[in-house]
């Protein structure tokens, strides 16, 4: 395996017991990162710990598990609160991305948001990030604006500079899961905040990869998934800037959101707790709060230079072969390990397939963009994405695997 | 090769020169529908003698298993009894296919173009037992 | 250890290692299963498992680990469905009780609750049946009316029967959570069903512990969670009839819940789906399919008898206990292993410390259930609740903790 | 006996037998909280000489640690300065009940006290600065 020079990839190996898996016969070469990231070890064993030792309800026992247990998930909320520089009250735990951003839908734009509002979005949103916008907006009668992306799949800043101030919200992804361009979402929500527009920055893609900080990007909001960031699945983040979560309607009812409820009406809870309603997913958050130690053991640094590395490697490798056609950004620069691309004659389903038959796992459909695919002019995509684990080697198989293809639809 | 299994000489073939591709100017019956996965898109058109299909033809985008897989049944499909398409089952589909291994997901794209034609078939039923 | 009849639980104890801790210098006696049950090997094991053979984002990859992770995540819908008797499609994934009846508020109750209309709730209803009604009734100008408890803890049918017909939903639980009462719930959807009202029946402490089979309730919504049937945290259920399912509206927007997005609008995907926005909770479905099988090979017979007996056991020996007060029906039958009580003079807080340092975990506050509290004239209880690895050696160590209670607050 | 730790005789007493109990007809601020997990509630009321602390009486319900706690406080808190209850801190509660070893929840009921005499002071200075 080649050397990397900023992981040691060999060293980590051993905690992704699954890429030694043999698939078809060969080597697995999991390049479905942008998806959902494998899990190393020492995330499985801390929430087996969590389970064989501590397990409780928290918040709600005075018994020692459940103290135990509360220590415990909420030293997971202030973990990921220093990861993106945040208050811990400020951290909301949720299922994921998607649950978060339909968090602010409900208890934020379903109060606030007025007729004829504008929530400007970008053409390189995630679904998940358009479709609970549409939702709102034709509940209360506003509008949805879309930024337009250029040729080289960079956001149309002109536009977004030009939109803003007849705007309510801004919904912007951090890191596109499609074309991988990294937006300059701190200068996006510097103007928002200048034009008193709220801004939800999706994160889905960049807190696994590159530093976040909410304090300097200046968001209102910022969503991200644990499970595309080596922790298991069911567990997200919102963050939320204090006192906006304050002013907010509670999301879910139920128990742990309330202060007192009688039988008419029920008081709320502090924030974060207003909205994080029952039994919450301690073991996720364990799961996740060990994640961000592994990233951190690594350095967050280190794992952005070693996928700049390999994207750059593959942009180069991918570019040589005749027919392809690589989606965004064509070098590493202001991107992330996200390499989307077609080839001449051969549907990427049918590129997909070929390529697992040699072991190679990457996606192909429209990734949950299909307003960016219409821009393209395309059905879907094929896209290989990477994580701190994988390597110039990887690369090399990928293009092996996309000759076999060119053999079969050539 | 060891994809041969699945993309065999015969699906490529029907997939490069789709059997039966185009729309006809005048039909008994139509039925379209999509895979979400994919994206691939079918959509046919047949014409009926009593209650045999006598043409039947297909337009769509997808990949090769979608398409050739449409396609294949056109030819198939000619001649046979209304009872013949609404009997179809995944078996025979993959008999027809040469009994390629496809896993849950890619089936789906294997399995499109039956629904379409049994969409076109039952939609014909209906509109004859409502006269 | 007493043997007890129909679970032999020291034939099943080495499942469970957190049974074996010792808390405070006692092995810990865990009587805290109304809020969460422990989880066996087999879970931890299965998904464990998943994670570290089969891991990928189901539904939307075509690799291999895309189809194995898609297989084992629609087999759990298949093992959850069978489980309650329903059709797979009518089950819907979601985090626990509390979001699933949250969706029935947003995705139903939202569309179709008109001003004035009634929603029909009981006294005995957890927050999480609770809150989500409040909500929706000042939102749409809809009422709350709510059936009475009886002295032994029981509904007042007659109330039910005579507030019914001008209601339009009717909320109910099927075991309560404090009292322990099982109501009939299949009476309930039946007058309910007659009325035209639609029924969403709270199974959070049916579930885990008898026999729920959706047909033969009649019911059209059903909601449960995981954590509290030995699955972990993260995963629940919602059944919804699948017509009724069908003509709702989506509730969280997403990816995986449409069909397709353009810039304006979006169409959805067939049910359930339409419901599970986003990347899905797959190692926690696949943890719950696995408790559902550890509970079948016991039998979940056997279970409900097995925990009649340990009920039936704490029920005579603790009402020997002078000054010990027990709420609901003071016998077995008709009831789950719930008992809540309170001593003279001892605030319920006091009593779970003393018992907690005696190895004895048990709740104590108001067990999210302030209303029910109020109709008690009690800010608080004490609650032991058993599950099936509980015996009646337990009960004589909860016995002897509370004798430790009278030494010092006697 | 394993509780001594936590249920010494000196909190027993103080929660049997809670000294400045009750409500004051006059006062110059009063506060009220209570805590969402136990349902303990604590009202104070205090009255004031210049920055000093005359008098302090809280009425409430709840546990014994808080009822303890809220009660051994009002006694140190009569003659002290404003400043003094704005110092006060967690070390400071738990020292007073002698150091009992309480579990992150509980915590929170010897501390219930503490929250509403500092919320009385600072509404009371509060109330000073504006005029
Ligand atoms: C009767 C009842 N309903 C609902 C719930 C809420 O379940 P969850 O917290 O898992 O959402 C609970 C448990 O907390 C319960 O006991
Ligand atoms: C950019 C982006 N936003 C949002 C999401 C949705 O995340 P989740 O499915 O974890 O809710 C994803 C991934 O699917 C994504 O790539």
């Amino acid at each position: 395996m080649l050397k990397s020079y900023f992981i040691d990839v060999k060293g980590i190996l051993h905690d992704f017991p699954i890429l030694s898996r043999k698939i078809n016969g060969h080597r697995l070469v999991y390049l479905d990162n942008a998806a959902t990231t494998q899990k190393p070890l020492q995330v499985i064993e801390a929430v087996n710990d969590f389970y064989l030792k501590h397990n409780a309800n928290v918040h709600r026992s005075v018994h020692t598990l459940g103290e135990e247990a509360t220590e415990l998930y909420e030293g997971a909320r202030e973990k990921v609160a220093s990861f993106i520089n945040a208050g811990s009250e400020e951290i909301v735990f949720t299922r994921g991305t998607t649950e978060s951003i339909n968090l602010v839908r409900f208890a934020w734009a379903e109060k606030y948001l007025e007729k004829d509002d504008v929530i400007l979005l970008t053409m390189m949103e995630h679904h998940s990030n358009i479709v609970p916008w549409q939702l709102v907006a034709r509940k209360k009668g506003a509008k949805l604006r879309y930024v337009g992306v250029d040729k080289e799949g960079r956001l149309k800043f002109d536009e977004l500079e030009r939109d803003i101030a007849g705007s309510r919200i801004l919904a912007i992804t951090h890191c596109s899961n499609v074309l991988g361009t990294v937006n300059d979402v701190k200068k996006a929500c510097s103007l928002a905040r200048k034009n008193g527009v709220l801004t939800v920055v999706d994160a889905a893609q960049s807190a696994p990869h590159i530093r976040v900080d909410v304090r300097e990007i200046g968001c209102d909001f910022l969503a991200f998934s644990g499970h595309k960031m080596l922790a298991p699945n069911g567990i997200g983040v919102l963050y939320g800037r204090k006192e906006i979560l304050q002013e907010m309607d509670p999301f879910h009812g139920g128990g742990d959101m309330i202060k007192e409820v009688f039988l008419d009406h029920a008081t709320w809870n502090d924030v974060p707790y207003k909205f994080e309603a029952g039994t919450v997913n301690t073991g996720g958050a364990i799961g996740l709060a060990e994640a961000i130690r592994y990233i951190e053991k690594i350095g967050i640094e280190n794992i952005e230079k070693h996928e700049r590395a390999v994207t750059q490697y593959c942009l180069e490798t991918l570019s040589k072969i005749e027919g392809l056609l690589i989606y965004g950004p064509q070098e590493a620069k202001g991107r992330v390990g996200v390499v989307s691309f077609n080839i001449k004659g051969a549907h990427p389903h049918d590129v997909a397939t070929i390529l697992d038959r040699n072991g190679i796992a990457i996606r192909s459909g429209h990734h949950c963009a299909q307003p960016l695919m219409n821009h393209y002019s395309v059905p879907a995509m094929c896209r290989a994405s990477f994580y701190l684990y994988n390597t110039l080697e990887d690369v090399d198989r990928l293009y092996q695997g996309i000759k076999k293809v060119k053999e079969v639809f050539g | 090769m060891s994809s041969a299994d699945i993309y065999k000489e015969i699906i490529l073939d029907y997939y490069r020169n789709p059997r039966n591709f185009g729309k006809m100017e005048k039909f008994d019956s139509s039925a379209r529908d999509s895979n979400p996965l994919c994206g691939d898109e079918i959509e046919m058109q047949v014409k009926f003698e009593g209650s045999k299909i006598s043409e039947v033809r297909f337009v769509g985008r997808g990949c090769a298993i979608s398409q050739a897989s449409a396609s294949m049944l056109t030819e198939l499909a000619k001649g046979k009894d209304v009872e013949w398409v609404k009997n179809l089952s995944k078996d025979d589909i993959l008999k027809m296919l040469g009994n390629p291994d496809l896993g849950p997901s890619r089936i789906k794209c294997a399995l499109l173009g039956m629904k379409v034609l049994k969409q076109a078939v039952y939609s014909y039923a209906a509109s004859k037992t409502e006269v």
